[in-house]
């Protein structure tokens, strides 16, 4: 089996034969190639950019591979600021030793993800660390996206919270994948490009007030932050938050919570109560928005709390999660 | 977490056993419950099948709950 | 089984059930002047009380008292001090449930022993810390055994596993408790008034409804054992409540498709055969005689107190109130240190760490300030 | 001591204490922190955009360290291209037990570096994983520029290359900070931020046709990369090339070309022959580029080599590095 | 010292020799009818008169011919394959030259072994490879012990070091080579014919000059020993010149400075302390006998040949002709492979690996096509 | 790389000295030169210094190339 040496990234002949044969070929972006950096021009908009590194282990698990998961999660974080995902990034940490098959895998699925929202690789970069320097491979993904919506966070009393569907899938994915606790389910991660989805909502309604994807963190930790950052409080409520059956099931077994969970292909978004249907009308047009729903309303201004109804009527609050080890898993 | 999920069981062999919980699986031990069958309940706890769940039991409390609640209604 | 009990159904018998136990609670306190108290003996009570927000539904109804059954805090110091020592030596690998990774010893936590290089690690089992020690036949693999009565039988399969696949490796550090024996204590001392006990339905189920028997008979305590959905325990505290409300000392169990009068044969097998009564240091009240087990003296092999020596320093003394949280007499709150110096995030005490102690149940599921 | 554990990395209280304490503090961008992407606008020009990951080891060596490296690295990088930096972002990846005091030194030496040439560092991202899975610290920039000069690589025989001073530098201060060699050398990294200096050269000079910083793999294989890519051939005199006394000694003694070692603060341009000393005059005006030299010539259109002349006077081909196990140097 | 020698000096210097050196080899063709042919004895020769630009600047003039002495390229096949298999064992670091990393064994290289998770090192000296052992006391580390007489004392330091310090975990696998016997059997054959033998100034070194005096005495033939500057090796190439045209066979010190009559005392002491003579296969060539030097039965337990047994299958026959261009029967270009199949980065033999080996030499720095 | 640079010692610990080329240095070991001073040239070969140099005939040699020089520019 082809393996990464060393010498694959030390910029001499290797290097250049490795950057030829997987990234070039496979991104189709050798206009760039000669060229310390990329350049391109861009309509005179206001921009968006953003950046993520993945280190999710394992690389391969139901529903996706890191190189997918990469590109997905830039493009659904400029989506959720209202951008239009429009070129990228892409840079690799390879730990000697990795089997250049599998780097062709997860190349050939970045540039496949990127192609579905038309999104261009414009520049990349490769580094191999020594064997027991990193775990596999680790991606960096760097988004720009140009500003179509301009999302102004002015949130109201009474708006609607929804999320596209249901939370957990990635989280649960990624501990089945492990196979450290014995864990076995056919759940797949949710990992998917959100921008058709979110382009499809803002269609719908010109006043969605804010999206997120909650990822690293889970639902939870994500509107936590919202309601901290934008001073409001929010009250979620248990029963109508959308949790498959194998996520209850695995975090029964092993004493997770779902909220906590990583996702990777859903959005979380505060509208109008007005609005509320006409987003998930829109939301559950599309395949991956099917189990959209309203989880929840913002209850007040200014006081910057989570709140969770439960079954029995009672609340809660939420916070970020503290301290629990969760496996990598973006 | 000793809370204990009731499990159903999928299959057994020797020792140990697969058990169901809404479609996530996992690999317990049934050192403690050798009597267990295929479609039992267990209650099960870190790797281990503690007990094996009294159907009847369960559906004699359900009842016993139903009443309280049509009582309520009724009342 | 399991089809008829969806959320909907769940949900409108849970409503109904509190309603019954609020209106039960009005009539304890018009007959008595007074909340009626119970005690939740055990940890997974109080995390599930207050994650289901069944106490809170329940606060100015009942007083529910978090007992002493959340095994990280009611381990001493000095133990908690010596488990996190063993990590100093070389070749070892310590396994340990997540829950006391970062209970604070004296001198650090085993998170921190782990950020500074040492292999700690997390299992979901007992069993799979044996299995790690079969990939490392180099090194010490070390369990740090501690946990109540469901928990001991399940520290048995594990040596049992061990001494089964001649597994030279392996042993574990137990610091294990039982709950008669500090029930015992509690009412003996009578610190705390209480008019019931809810009792853990998975002690019991291992352990047998008989067991707690003399709650009733030597203490004049009514007691219910219950499971951990809303339903079960608000089943369980509407019983407390009948029982008190007609001054009936009994020993009831609400839990009847688990637990059983004589419990798991198979389990009390297991833990008698590896494991003997030992007197146990508990947090905040001292070594109580009889009150927990450790190995027999033919499994000293897989004793890890006898194959490691640490040392310990003299622990350092905080201001945690976590000895008088688990015995009853403060709720969380009374302590300065609560939500303060003391979080979740940067836990002083072990009542503020482990999932099911007092302190971090009610910071994560109670405050709402 | 205080370090980084996994808890860092998971998206709860933690991570979101050290973005506080750490990036958000140093990085002054406290306006993008509450959104899943940063924006932004630029004035509608062409732009540049780049990427890089830095794995060097060590982290800290004589002239900087892997935070200055990669602010200055990517600043290069786009400024080589002709463009003015704008913003940036940094994504990190961190071992287990990583010491907090160091992430900060190294966040504020980014920081400087970036306020050097008012570049705005616009988004981050933290993962933490497991002791043994990196080797202390990971750091991905990618940033942004605004073409100035659109250089054209039309390059034509008898153009002049010049190099901004003494090659090496960074590879030999790297050799010496890993200890391995036992190698004893007061070299310092040349590792810097070169937008000020290409500055002035472009003021200087508006033909100048083609730039490039020639760091992994050093001048000759920065130089081979241009004759291959362009068509051109390249004569180097192997006297004119400026190398530091102790440079040349660390050579000596470890059997290394210098050609082929790690720069991370020069920059080798071609520039017609008439425009030589109005850019050598320009690059000698400024410190960084005091021992700039003229060191080679355009020699032919459409050969793609690179020729050097021996003091001997004869020529001999240089290649891409090959195989040379190096240290990682970026 | 070499404040005199500074590079514009060093060059016109050079340049003026060169021009010499051209003058005579005319001279040369004109009483002979041919060109001159030497034989540069010594793979850092090779490298040296390829990179400075000398053995082109001689074009013409001078047939240099490169010689066996690139201490990988004449390692047999059996050999190679041998130090790959080393690495197959369990807790083993083998460490070695870098030149080794990349030789084609026939079943893979010690750098694919480093890349599927062997733990193969890189060191600059030997005696590092015994720091390595005594940080790793559990693992054992094996050196492989390539090189001819200017290394094999270096060698010997190494278990000097390693004897002093007890250092139990250290063993070589030798395979070293020696330049007399090798030089014995090619004049022997009379494959190549010479006009005289560009001698290496640093086995000189260690073996003296008075070492080569057999060439002059026995064969008749003219030698110089020369340093590896453009300057000294242009000089001794003029000094070989000037005894070609006299036909004046004796073996000249033309590197003084570093160079005596008998040699370094102290490297040979060391040598002849630990190792002794033996038989030595020579690529292409077959085995030579007491051509290289191995451990002296008392040294036992620092040869890795008798404390690790390994499994070498029958080796693969490729086109390569290594064999005959150590001898110096064919230039690197003569082989169809070179530079087509063969590169320094997917190389077939060990002369395209080697920094110092011929066809690695004439690919880096002569061909301009 | 077994061409040996020279290097000049510049202090001497036991059977190590610190060498100096250009500026860089580095430890090597003297067993085969024990007699070597500070200020001396040695040629180092894999951390070993192998010989010491001698400036007498270092000298010799140059000026016999100088003389080649000499003698080419007046001829
Ligand atoms: S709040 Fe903290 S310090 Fe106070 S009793 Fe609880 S754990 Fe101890
Ligand atoms: S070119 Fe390659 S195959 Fe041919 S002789 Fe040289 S090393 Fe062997
Ligand atoms: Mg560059
Ligand atoms: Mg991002
Ligand atoms: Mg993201
Ligand atoms: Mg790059
Ligand atoms: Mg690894
Ligand atoms: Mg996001
Ligand atoms: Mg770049
Ligand atoms: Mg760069
Ligand atoms: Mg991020
Ligand atoms: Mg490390």
């Amino acid at each position: 089996m082809e393996r990464i040496t060393l010498a694959h990234g030390d910029g001499g002949q290797l290097a250049h034969q490795l950057i030829a044969d997987v990234f070039v070929s496979m991104f189709r972006n050798d206009r760039h190639a000669k060229f310390d950096a990329a350049t391109f021009t861009l309509d005179p908009h206001e921009l968006a950019m953003t950046t993520d590194s993945f280190v999710v282990k394992p690389l391969f698990f139901p529903g996706g591979n890191i190189g997918k998961l990469a590109v997905a999660g830039t493009i659904n974080d400029l989506s959720v600021v209202g951008a239009i995902p429009k070129v990228m990034t892409c840079s690799f940490i390879i730990e000697e030793g990795f089997p250049i098959c599998d780097l062709k895998t997860i190349v050939q699925s970045m540039a496949e993800e990127a192609k579905k929202v038309n999104v261009e690789i414009v520049a990349g970069d490769t580094k191999v660390v020594e064997r027991g320097s990193a775990d596999g491979l680790y991606i960096n993904t760097t988004g720009i996206g140009v500003i179509s919506h301009s999302l102004e966070p002015k949130i109201c009393e009474g708006d609607s919270v929804i999320v596209s569907g249901s939370v957990g899938d990635h989280g649960v994915a990624i501990l089945v994948a492990r196979g450290e606790l014995g864990l076995v389910s056919t759940i797949e991660s949710d990992c998917t490009t959100l921008y058709p989805l979110i382009a499809k909502a803002l269609q719908a309604s010109q006043r969605i007030r804010l999206m997120r994807d909650p990822t690293r963190g889970g639902l939870a930790t994500a509107l936590v932050e919202i309601c901290e950052d934008f001073g409001v409080t929010i009250e979620l409520e248990e029963e109508r938050i959308p949790v498959k059956q194998e996520v209850e099931g695995a975090c029964e077994l092993l004493g997770f919570d779902p909220l906590y969970l990583a996702n990777e292909g859903k959005v979380v978004m505060i509208v109008p109560k007005e609005e509320e249907q006409a987003v998930l009308d829109a939301l559950r047009s599309q395949p991956e928005g099917k189990a959209a729903a309203v989880i929840g309303t913002v209850r007040a201004i200014n006081k910057g709390q989570l709140l969770l109804r439960t079954p029995l009527g009672t609340t809660r609050r939420l916070y970020r999660l503290t301290g629990l080890m969760l496996p990598r898993i973006c | 977490m000793c809370v204990g999920v009731p499990a159903k069981v999928l299959h057994i062999d020797g020792f140990s056993a697969r058990v169901d919980v809404m479609g996530s699986q996992m690999d317990v031990g049934i050192i403690f419950v050798p009597e267990v069958k295929i479609g039992d309940y267990v209650i099960v706890h870190a790797g281990q099948a503690m007990s094996i769940i009294d159907e009847q039991y369960a559906k004699e409390s359900l009842e016993e709950w139903r009443k309280l609640v049509d009582a309520r209604r009724d009342g | 089984m399991l089809d008829v009990m969806d959320s909907p159904t769940r949900s409108t018998l849970s409503q109904t059930l509190l309603q019954e136990v609020q209106m039960l609670a009005n009539q304890f306190q018009q007959t008595f002047g007074r909340m009626p108290s119970f005690m939740e003996v055990c940890g997974s009570h109080t995390m599930a009380l207050a994650r289901t927000g069944v106490k809170k539904a329940l606060e100015g109804y009942v007083r529910l008292i978090s007992g002493p059954g959340c095994p990280v805090c009611v381990t001493d110091q000095v133990t908690i001090d010596a488990m996190i020592s063993l990590t100093d030596g070389s070749d070892r690998i310590i396994c340990t449930f997540g829950d006391m990774m970062r209970v604070p010893g004296s001198y650090g936590t085993l998170m921190q022993a782990k950020t500074e290089g040492k292999d700690v690690r997390v299992v979901y089992s007992p069993v799979d810390a044996v299995r790690i020690a079969e990939q490392h036949p180099h090194q010490e693999v070390i369990f740090l055994g501690i946990g109540f009565e469901t928990t001991i039988p399940i520290l048995a399969a594990a040596i049992k596993e061990a001494e089964e696949k001649q597994v030279h490796n392996f042993s574990m550090w137990m610091s294990t408790k039982l709950v008669e024996p500090i029930l015992r204590q509690l009412l003996h001392e009578r610190e705390v008034s209480l008019d019931g006990f809810l009792l853990p339905g998975h002690v019991s189920m291992v352990m047998g409804r008989a067991h707690f028997e003399f709650l009733a008979t030597e203490y004049n305590m009514p007691a219910v054992i219950s499971g951990f959905e809303a339903l079960h325990m608000l089943s369980a505290i509407r019983h407390l409540l009948m029982l008190a409300l007609k001054q009936h000392a009994i020993v009831l169990n609400d839990y009847k498709s688990v637990v059983t009068e004589q419990g798991s044969v198979q389990a009390k097998y297991w833990m008698n055969h590896y494991f003997t009564l030992c007197d146990e240091a508990w947090r905040g009240i001292g070594v109580i005689s009889q009150s927990g087990m450790d190995f027999k003296k033919e499994y000293d092999r897989f004793n890890a107190k006898v194959k490691f020596s640490v040392l310990t320093r003299e622990p350092r003394r905080t201001k945690c109130r976590c000895g008088e949280v688990i015995r009853g007499l403060i709720d969380p709150p009374q302590c300065a240190l609560f939500g303060k110096a003391c979080t979740p995030l940067q836990p002083i005490g072990p009542c503020m760490v482990s999932s099911e102690g007092s302190c971090a149940a009610y910071y994560q599921y109670m405050r709402e300030e």
